[in-house]
């Protein structure tokens, strides 16, 4: 018991890692259940940060150098590009669509 | 047993993180779930400047809470008329969701404990952003290339893919 | 049978009716488009009587040798040379061969002549021509082959003929089904005789001797003495397997039914092929291994009984049937069983003496009949015949010459050979045999003389557009008549039996058939001769009150008549047996076969078929799709597979996703549960 | 040795040519009104890329831009394929009556930095390069896929196509951050040292090694990370379809074999190859059964097809797994036979969807009747070549794709991993029905009373005969080809 | 010229494709004379390889190698010895014969003489080659032409029979594909030369594999090899279950390509079992062939004929007496004596004549009347009779009639089949029976028996219908009566084949 609660009080890689691990995990949690498309990409925005967060956590315990921060900075930054790409295709959709249910809008199917 | 103030702010912000990535992922309303996300970037960004790493903290705060954020605001609003009170959010399959999701989380963490990650000695703090510059302009001068034409080609792209269509 | 005599002359016996069978076969339409019938008629001819000429020539070559070494062989080419197995074609003459080569060409060579007559007006002579010179060929091929696989080459070969001159006028189906039913019994009987090759020749190569050669297995006939198969002596299964060929062939029980049909052919071919010859090459054959057939007691026992049943059993039925040729062919068979059953009581040379002078008589009943039907107009029921002694004299005399010969009338040929055979009968104490064969030659002269008296005598029952038209034959078939009927008289005395002389055959058989004679008291052979005497006789009178006395009606049917006699009438329905048990057992097995291929497969296909189309169905997506055969079947099932991935591919980016996470998960839960 | 930036300039030839031919485009586009130029322009920058990279054989490998790329024969190998299929697919586009309709200027800027993007999957020597590269290509694939104006099944399919490769992008870089965490770099030297002496733990390493080949099957597009792929080829424009089933399949191929091999193995004695991670996981148990999933799953789905573009797009995906197979005999055999494949799967499946393409053109239909008697129609060339691939694509001799399915077989019957064997003969027994189906429409099947005459478009039968007479020579005389991807196996990592 | 006699014998009638492909497609006699231009030489080149060929040696002859993938040591290896050069002789003689019979083709006529000449190529070529790829390519080139010829130019459910054939096939097919490649790395050093592959036979191990259900059976590497080959071969053959894709082929295919199917792709089968699992798996042919090849043999002798007296169809009827008469072979084979493999190879070569003569003359008829039920006709011998001559001597050969070709070989395969199994040699024998019966029940039900006034005026059979049929008739009667003219040519390497496994054999 005692291990654990000192477990718990001096934070360590772990904490940090668990915590990317809960984002990661919801944001696959929604992009399985959401039907509207940008919430499905907000899904996957949070799952590159948790990524990111990984890394930067690693290049604070682990190696001690700022490699995993500027592997975080690439993350954002493709993270930012997705999303412009994304919601522009979203828009495209809505205007042929008319909605962004990724449900309504499933004529490629066999 | 006594309990450093750090770690009662780490946790407090986690809590701000998982929570807020919490309502985005279970809320109903878009609006609020897109908003939320501010929490969880910031409280992501609040991270980062536990860790030492300012300078991402600073991008991500300007990319991310400045950039991505309204750029998803914008496309809510555009795709959903204001008029209508309830703007959709559905989710379907909460059930099987969770269950995979659960199982997975479990997993991660299971691993997360069992790995032995390489560790340091002793965890510095020095400011990095001089360090960073000088790596992308060295070592990591190609990438830092590439992610420029990344870049341009997404704003093509997305000047492209969005603009209405006149053709003659 | 050492040092044979090679010669180069006995391939031409063989091959002279083959060229005419070429050259009519091949060209004969037009030669008789362009030269007439008679052009065709000497080309056939003129091989036939080339081919008796060499044998009189090989018969003086036999002659002028010493008795003992009357051999000659004539080596043409080596057939098939297969390692141990090499078989010549060639061709063998000695005493019995001579013999046959005579009464095959030279009987055949008459029934040509007498078929230049008989045929004159069908449009396709030619080819009838041609077909009687293959036969010719095939015949002599048989009696003159060497070895048993060229023997059977020409057993095939007069099998086919046969098929193809009974069903000569194809127009009409009773023909060709007759023919096919020949072809087929016969088939069948080769596929013993076949079987009956092979076991020979492996047991022999088995002791080192790989042979058919007939002198060869003549003389290891000793190396099979304990050779075993199946817990049965070797000797004994090879001699019943060639003996079912024999009964295929020589229409003997149970394979004799194809016979009396075979009678729709042209009545010349009947008396050639059904009467004189083809049917005469089981009896051949066994006499020609008879080494062979000596060594194996059972199968002689058995043939001997056979001969005796089917003498019996024809001979029945003979008694009832109107159709004159019918009766002859019953007649035939039941000779043939006289023969088979000297075989049988290894009487050799006594059963080839029977073949002889039966070929002469009946050959004679056959054209003669032959001469009737052709005054009739192709009229064979005896109901409507009568009185023809005074339109046709010649056809009348000969065959009663023919009719006295079969019916054992003392000094005739058939009585002389008949009686040997019943005298070896009962020398080799087979009283109950003996017995029967006496009965036999009763109901003999029986049937053949109630024939003589419905044909000849009394009123004449045809119609009188026939009765106007009745005429004697022409010469071209009457001196063919009046030569076999003179052989039916004369050629008896070359078996006189012991006591008036002994028998020349016998000693021309000499090196072939070793006769064994114990000596039996004259007073016996005489008390058995005047038995047989006795019966022939009972059968004439019988013939004479039934059949003179009260002439019949040209409408007598047999349902006036009581059961014993329609079943008799109806050759205890063994046609009908057959028809059902055989045929439609073998069409049966076929139409099984087909829907094995067809419906067994086809129901385990419907069954995967159904499960896929539930399947689809459940997907709402498959449609149901010709099922043919297995094939199908997997291809359904893949189908149906394939749809049910297809399903996964809803479109829906979420259940994609679901996909991708749930892989991955199920890949982490293996690796920590299973791997670590 | 590895060079700095300045010194790698002059190694970098291709990509400089390829970077500079984008930007020239991008100018082109504002001042030139005859967007047909551009076509020429990139078509024109290929081939001096194609040259530069030919002239770049035989310089001893290197590491580029401090140990970011390497430079080897290896990585040479798919700069060539990728400029090959640049090649094709532009000149497909020049005839293709979809392409007419879209933004010829931003098309072609697009396209060609897709194929850049591929250059560093292929030559990246870690795995951020390998990151990079592959999210360049997938934006652009996501561009290119949406680029049909007005077209729900484009838009679509963009969309289907951005949230998968989303995730599946963002899941393998999670993957690498493990990684990270465990080698404490993403060099592949370094993680390779790292594995020599166990570093991190087997757990871990399975969890960061899935996610990553989460990212890299879903560029490959092999089960179960392939589902986006008959959506986003049925929605995509057909000469990109036709470029992205080669090219990026290709690529996945080269950043697989690039970090499966020589990050995390260690090659021993002749060409046989061990990995490092994992002495407890049987790895190559999982890369069979994902092989045969992915072609089985491939197979089954392509039966029943009606739209031709999605029939291929399984078909695509039963070859992924066929390509698969190479992977798990973990020797140099199965590589060759991998690269192997490649080349010929591009030169068959590019003439497969030209053929398509050119029936579009003339019907604007992509189902199956619309090639009911194509033979009789006037289009009796295409039909012959189309019978060609697929044929070849079936595995049948004389031609290439028999060649590089027996090859495949080889090395894993040499493996004895006869069960993956059978499975794969099965599968290929079942793929003959849909590709005979093909044909048998082609040629069996009379034309439909409304079946029109079909023209083949005039730009696209040089190309067309060049790809079929290659599918058949290669399958008869296919010696060079087999000694060129032997020769690409080098590695260069220290 | 003499070196190369066999790569012209194979690549003449691809040269003849090419130039068909170059003439105007309107062209259509053209293209045919072409087409028969192009199978002559192989012709003549056969008549020649028969007359220069060396009877007494076993080695192979008219060998020509060269290195084709040297990095796989693959060689362009071709050769002929007794087994082969009877089956090439028959391939060049049936192609000649089949442009001919395909001459009233007239759809696609460009098309189908092209893929004919391809065709030719193929079946040549697995007659020659000794490499084991080239084998398998020449193998599967067969394929697609057949697939073609079949769906194109067949009949109504041409579609079916031609992608049923085109799968039985390719399963096979794949099948050998698996049992070559093993073969290949099983060699030490790995070679897929053929010849080099039967010296090494005792390489493959026989001792019982690990995996179920082998080590059940019993199996080594050696039988499961043997069983892969066998199962590609069965269906070629075909062997009973394999044999429902033939009659569906059969009836679908147009004439020229029955004769080609029957005559010689349904040889191919069984000359690859003896070529290849013969010689290269002696032990498990010795395990395996004994009794299962034997039954297999007869069971398809009885069943086929069976089938076949219950068919309405002429040609189906046909085609199933091809299953019934591919049972000899398969008897013969198993007999493991010279009687019975040399038998059975004669019965591959007669068979091949036989039933060409058969389905020519079904063609005849159907260019005529338009179908083939066979109770829709009679009395065709009145109507046509040297029509009617041919078809006798067709069927009495095919009855296996002494005198005619059929006869020697089924009495050589019978007669090796006895010593070892004689309870099936008399269900084999039977099949003397069988055969009889429906041969001669077709017959009677189409030639004789009243005239059928429907066709009353069908013309006569022309000169070059009667061209075809000729050659093959007078060979019929040749090899019947002087059946030395192919027993010599076979004897050497056949006994050769055979004691390589005798002396395996328990």
């Amino acid at each position: 018991m005692a291990a654990y609660l000192a477990s718990l009080t001096n934070v360590g890689l772990e904490h940090y890692l668990v915590v990317a691990g809960i984002l990661f995990a919801l944001g696959i949690y929604i992009v399985l259940t959401r039907r509207n498309a940008i919430s499905i990409l907000l899904g996957v925005e949070l799952i590159l940060n948790s990524a990111g967060l990984n890394y930067v956590a690693f290049s604070h315990f682990s190696t001690g150098a700022v490699d995993g921060q500027i592997y975080t900075v690439f993350i954002i930054m493709l993270a930012a590009s997705e999303a412009a790409i994304g919601l522009a295709i979203v828009l495209a959709i809505y205007q042929l669509f008319a909605t962004i249910d990724v449900e309504a809008t499933e004529t490629l199917k066999d | 047993m006594d309990i450093s103030i750090d770690v009662l702010i780490f946790y407090l912000v986690s809590l701000v993180v998982v929570g807020s990535a919490c309502i985005v992922a279970f809320s109903r309303n878009i609006v609020h779930s897109a908003f939320s996300l501010l929490g969880t970037f910031g409280g992501v960004a609040g991270l980062y400047v536990f860790l030492g790493a300012d300078f991402v903290a600073a991008v991500q705060v300007l990319i991310y809470v400045g950039g991505i954020l309204v750029l998803i605001l914008f496309a809510v609003m555009l795709t959903h008329r204001i008029s209508d009170i309830d703007i959709t959010n559905r989710t379907v399959g909460r059930i099987p969701g969770l269950v995979a999701v659960a199982v997975f989380l479990g997993i991660l963490v299971y691993a997360i404990g069992r790995t032995d990650w390489v560790k340091v000695k002793e965890v510095a703090f020095e400011p990095t952003t001089a360090a960073i510059g000088n790596l992308f302009l060295g070592d990591y001068l190609l990438p830092f290339q590439i992610a420029a034409v990344v870049l341009l080609v997404a704003l093509i792209g997305a000047i492209t893919l969005s603009r209405k269509e006149i053709k003659e | 049978m050492d040092n044979p005599v090679q010669t180069d002359f006995l391939r031409w016996i063989v091959l002279f009716p083959l060229l005419g069978a070429a050259v009519n076969g091949l060209l004969g339409a037009r030669i008789q488009e362009r030269m007439g019938k008679r052009m065709v008629a000497v080309i056939a001819c003129a091989p036939v009587t080339l081919s008796f000429l060499f044998s009189l020539w090989a018969y003086g070559r036999l002659l002028g040798l010493p008795a003992k070494e009357r051999f000659l062989i004539d080596q043409f080419y080596t057939w098939i040379p297969m390692g141990s197995f090499s078989v010549d074609v060639a061709f063998w003459v000695d005493p019995l061969s001579a013999i046959m080569i005579l009464v095959v060409s030279g009987i055949g060579g008459l029934i040509h002549f007498y078929s230049i007559g008989y045929m004159h007006d069908d449009r396709s002579m030619w080819r009838y021509f041609a077909y009687l010179n293959l036969f010719t060929f095939s015949m002599l091929l048989l009696v003159t082959g060497d070895n048993l696989l060229v023997m059977f080459v020409g057993w095939e070969g007069v099998g086919l003929c046969s098929w193809a001159l009974i069903g000569f006028w194809y127009g009409d189906h009773t023909n060709t089904r007759a023919g096919n039913k020949a072809f087929i019994v016969n088939r069948i009987g080769d596929f013993g005789f076949v079987l009956g090759i092979f076991l020979l020749y492996w047991t022999l190569s088995g002791q080192g001797q790989g042979t058919l050669a007939f002198r060869d297995i003549a003389h290891n006939v000793g190396l099979l003495a304990n050779a075993e198969i199946w817990g049965v002596a070797v000797v004994t299964v090879v001699t019943i397997l060639l003996f079912i060929g024999a009964t295929g062939k020589s229409a003997q029980i149970p394979l004799y039914v194809w016979l009396p049909d075979a009678m729709q052919g042209p009545t010349p071919v009947s008396a050639l092929i059904h009467a004189a010859t083809m049917v005469t090459a089981g009896v051949y054959m066994i006499a020609r291994l008879n080494e062979l057939f000596s060594a194996a007691p059972v199968t002689l026992g058995i043939i001997a009984a056979i001969g005796a049943a089917t003498a019996f059993f024809a001979a029945t039925i003979a008694v009832t049937q109107n159709d004159i040729k019918r009766v002859l062919a019953y007649s035939t068979i039941s000779q043939l069983g006289y023969m088979f059953l000297a075989m049988g009581v290894a009487a050799y040379a006594a059963g080839v003496f029977h073949l002889l002078t039966h070929a002469f008589f009946k050959a004679c009943l056959f054209l003669g009949s032959g001469s009737i039907i052709h005054a009739m107009q192709g009229e064979q029921d005896m109901r409507q015949m009568g009185g023809l002694r005074k339109v046709m004299p010649a056809t009348f005399w000969t065959f009663t010459v023919g009719v006295l010969a079969i019916a054992g009338t003392p000094f005739l040929a058939g009585f002389f050979s008949k009686d040997a055979i019943l005298w070896q009968a009962w020398a080799t104490h087979n009283q109950v045999l003996w017995g029967v064969a006496v009965f036999v030659a009763g109901l003999t002269a029986f049937y053949m003389f109630r024939q003589f008296f419905m044909v000849f005598f009394g009123q004449c029952r045809a119609d009188h557009h026939v009765q106007e038209h009745l005429h004697e034959s022409p010469k071209i078939m009457t001196w063919p008549l009046w030569i076999l009927a003179a052989g039916s008289v004369v050629i008896g005395y070359v078996g006189l039996p012991a006591f008036m002389g002994g028998s020349l055959i016998d000693g021309w058989l000499d090196p072939v058939i070793h006769a064994h004679h114990e000596h039996h008291s004259v007073a016996e052979e005489l008390g058995v001769m005047s038995v047989s005497i006795a019966a022939a006789a009972a059968g004439v009178a019988l013939a004479y009150f039934l059949y003179y006395v009260r002439t019949p009606s040209r409408d007598e049917s047999p349902e006036s008549k009581g059961v014993p006699y329609r079943v008799l009438y109806n050759k205890y329905y063994v046609d009908e047996v057959y028809q059902f048990l055989f045929v439609g057992g073998t069409l049966l097995l076929a139409r099984v076969g087909a829907a094995f291929d067809r419906y067994i497969i086809d129901t385990i296909v419907d069954g995967s078929a159904r499960l896929t189309t539930i399947i689809s169905w459940i997907n709402g997506l498959f449609d149901n799709y010709v099922v043919d055969m297995l094939v199908n079947a997997v291809a359904n099932v893949t189908f149906a597979i394939g749809n049910n991935f297809r399903r996964v591919q809803t479109g829906n980016i979420n259940s994609y996703l679901y996909v991708v996470v749930g892989a991955v998960v199920v890949a982490l839960i293996v690796k920590l549960r299973y791997w670590s | 040795m590895d060079l700095g930036n300045l010194d790698s300039i002059k190694l970098f030839h291709p990509e400089i040519v390829l970077a500079g031919t984008i930007i020239l485009l991008t100018i082109l586009d504002l001042v030139v009104a005859n967007k047909r130029l551009l076509a020429y322009v990139g078509l024109a920058g290929c081939l001096v890329a194609l040259g530069a990279t030919a002239e770049l054989y035989g310089t001893e490998p290197t590491l580029l831009f401090h140990r970011m790329v390497a430079l080897d024969n290896f990585a040479l190998f798919f700069k060539v394929l990728t400029l090959a299929a640049l090649v094709a697919a532009i000149w497909m586009s020049i005839g293709s009556g979809e392409v007419k309709q879209v933004h010829l200027g931003e098309y072609y800027i697009v396209l060609l930095t897709c194929g850049f993007g591929m250059f560093f999957m292929a030559s990246g020597n870690n795995l951020l390069m390998a990151y990079l590269g592959l999210e360049l290509v997938s934006l652009t694939s996501y561009i290119l896929t949406g680029m049909l104006p007005h077209n729900r099944r484009s838009a679509e399919a963009a969309l289907k196509y951005l949230i998968y490769g989303g995730v599946a992008s963002g899941t393998m870089i999670y993957g690498m951050s493990w990684v990270f965490g465990m080698a404490g770099s993403l060099d592949y030297a370094a993680i390779n040292a790292a594995m020599a002496e166990g570093g991190g733990n087997q757990t871990g390493l399975f969890i960061a090694f899935v996610f990553i080949l989460a990212g890299f099957g879903y560029k490959m597009a092999f089960a179960p990370f392939h589902m986006w792929s008959p959506d986003v080829y049925q929605g995509a424009p057909t000469p990109f379809t036709g470029f992205l089933s080669v090219a990026s399949n290709a690529a996945g191929v080269a950043i697989l074999i690039r970090f499966f091999y020589p990050a995390v193995s260690t090659l021993g004695q002749e060409g046989s190859w061990t990995f490092q991670a994992f002495s407890a996981v049987q790895w190559t148990d999982l890369l069979v059964a994902l092989s045969i999933v992915t072609m089985t799953w491939g197979n089954l789905s392509a039966l029943n097809q009606t739209n031709v573009k999605r029939l291929l797009a399984y078909s695509g995906i039963a070859h992924a797994g066929y390509i698969m197979m190479g992977l798990v005999v973990l020797n140099n055999d199965g590589l060759t036979a991998m690269l192997f494949y490649a080349v010929v799967y591009l030169i068959m499946n590019l003439g497969a969807f030209l053929v398509v393409m050119v029936v579009a053109n003339a019907t604007g239909r992509e189902d199956m009747d619309a090639y009911r008697g194509l033979a009789w129609r006037g289009a009796a060339f295409p039909a012959v070549c189309m019978a060609v691939f697929v044929f070849s694509l079936t595995g049948l001799p004389p031609l290439a794709g028999f060649i590089g399915k027996l090859l495949l077989f080889a090395a894993i019957i040499e493996g004895q991993f006869y069960v993956l064997a059978v499975a794969a003969l099965l599968n290929t027994v079942i793929s003959l029905y849909y590709y005979a189906r093909i044909a048998k429409t082609m040629f069996l099947d009379d034309p439909g009373p409304d079946d029109g005459p079909v023209a083949a478009t005039a730009s696209a039968v040089p190309l067309l005969g060049a790809l079929m007479v290659l599918t058949v020579v290669l399958g008869v005389y296919w010696g060079p080809l087999l000694d060129y991807s032997a020769g690409s196996l080098g590695f260069f990592m220290k | 010229m003499t070196e190369h006699v066999l790569s012209y014998m194979v690549f003449i009638p691809l040269a003849g494709m090419l130039v068909v492909l170059c003439l105007p497609s309107g062209r259509h006699d053209l293209i045919r004379w072409v087409s028969a231009a192009a199978t002559v030489p192989p012709l003549l080149l056969g008549i020649w390889l028969y007359a220069n060929f060396d009877t007494t040696t076993t080695s192979m002859q008219f060998v020509e190698r060269a290195a084709w993938i040297p990095a796989f040591n693959i060689e362009y290896y071709v050769g002929v010895d007794g087994l082969s050069v009877s089956m090439v002789l028959l391939t060049a003689l049936l192609s000649f014969l089949c442009i001919f019979a395909s001459w009233g083709i007239d759809k696609g006529v460009k098309g189908y003489f092209a893929l004919f000449l391809l065709l030719d190529t193929g079946m040549t070529g697995v007659f020659v080659a000794l490499d084991f790829v080239l084998f398998y390519v020449f193998w599967e080139v067969m394929l697609l032409p057949m697939y073609f010829l079949i769906g194109i130019w067949g009949g109504p459910r041409k579609e079916y029979a031609a992608i049923k054939f085109f799968l039985y096939t390719l399963l096979g097919s794949v099948l050998m594909l698996v049992a070559i490649l093993a073969l290949y790395f099983y060699s030490e050093p790995n070679t897929f030369d053929m010849t080099k592959l039967m010296d090494r036979s005792s390489l493959y191990s026989t001792e019982p594999l690990a995996m179920w259900p082998f080590n059940v059976w019993g199996w080594g590497f050696q039988h499961v090899v043997w069983m892969a080959l066998f199962i590609g071969f069965a269906i070629k053959i075909p062997a009973f279950p394999f044999h429902t894709w033939l009659p569906d082929a059969h009836v679908e295919a147009p004439t020229a390509i029955s004769v080609i199917l029957a005559g010689i792709l349904l040889k191919m089968g069984t000359y690859g079992i003896l070529r290849i699992n013969y010689p290269m798996l002696p032990e498990a042919t010795a395990d395996l062939a004994f009794w299962f090849l034997a039954a297999l043999g007869a069971w398809n002798i009885v069943y086929g004929g069976l089938c076949a007296m219950a068919q309405t169809d002429m040609k189906k009827l046909v085609a199933y007496s091809s299953v019934s008469h591919m049972g000899y072979v398969m008897l013969g084979m198993a007999a493991f004596n010279s009687q019975g493999i040399n038998g059975a190879v004669l019965q591959m070569f007669n068979h091949g004549c036989i039933t060409a003569m058969l389905f020519l003359l079904v063609g005849v008829i159907y260019d005529r009347a338009h179908h083939r039920e066979i109770n829709g006709f009679g009395g065709l011998a009145g109507i046509m009779p040297v029509y009617a001559g041919f078809t006798a001597l067709a069927f009495f050969a095919s009855m296996g009639l002494p005198g005619l070709s059929g006869f020697v070989s089924e009495v050589l395969v019978l007669l090796g089949a006895w010593p070892k199994y004689h309870a099936l040699t008399i269900i084999a024998a039977l099949g003397i029976v069988i055969t009889a019966g429906y041969m001669l029940w077709m017959m009677q039900r189409v030639y004789l028996g009243p005239p059928n006034e429907k066709y009353r005026d069908l013309p006569e059979i022309n000169g070059r219908e009667i061209f075809t049929l000729f050659p093959l008739g007078v060979i019929v009667v040749i090899v019947g009566v002087y059946p030395r003219v192919v027993l010599d040519l076979l004897q050497a390497s056949l006994n050769n084949i055979n004691q390589m496994v005798i002396s395996h054999l328990s």
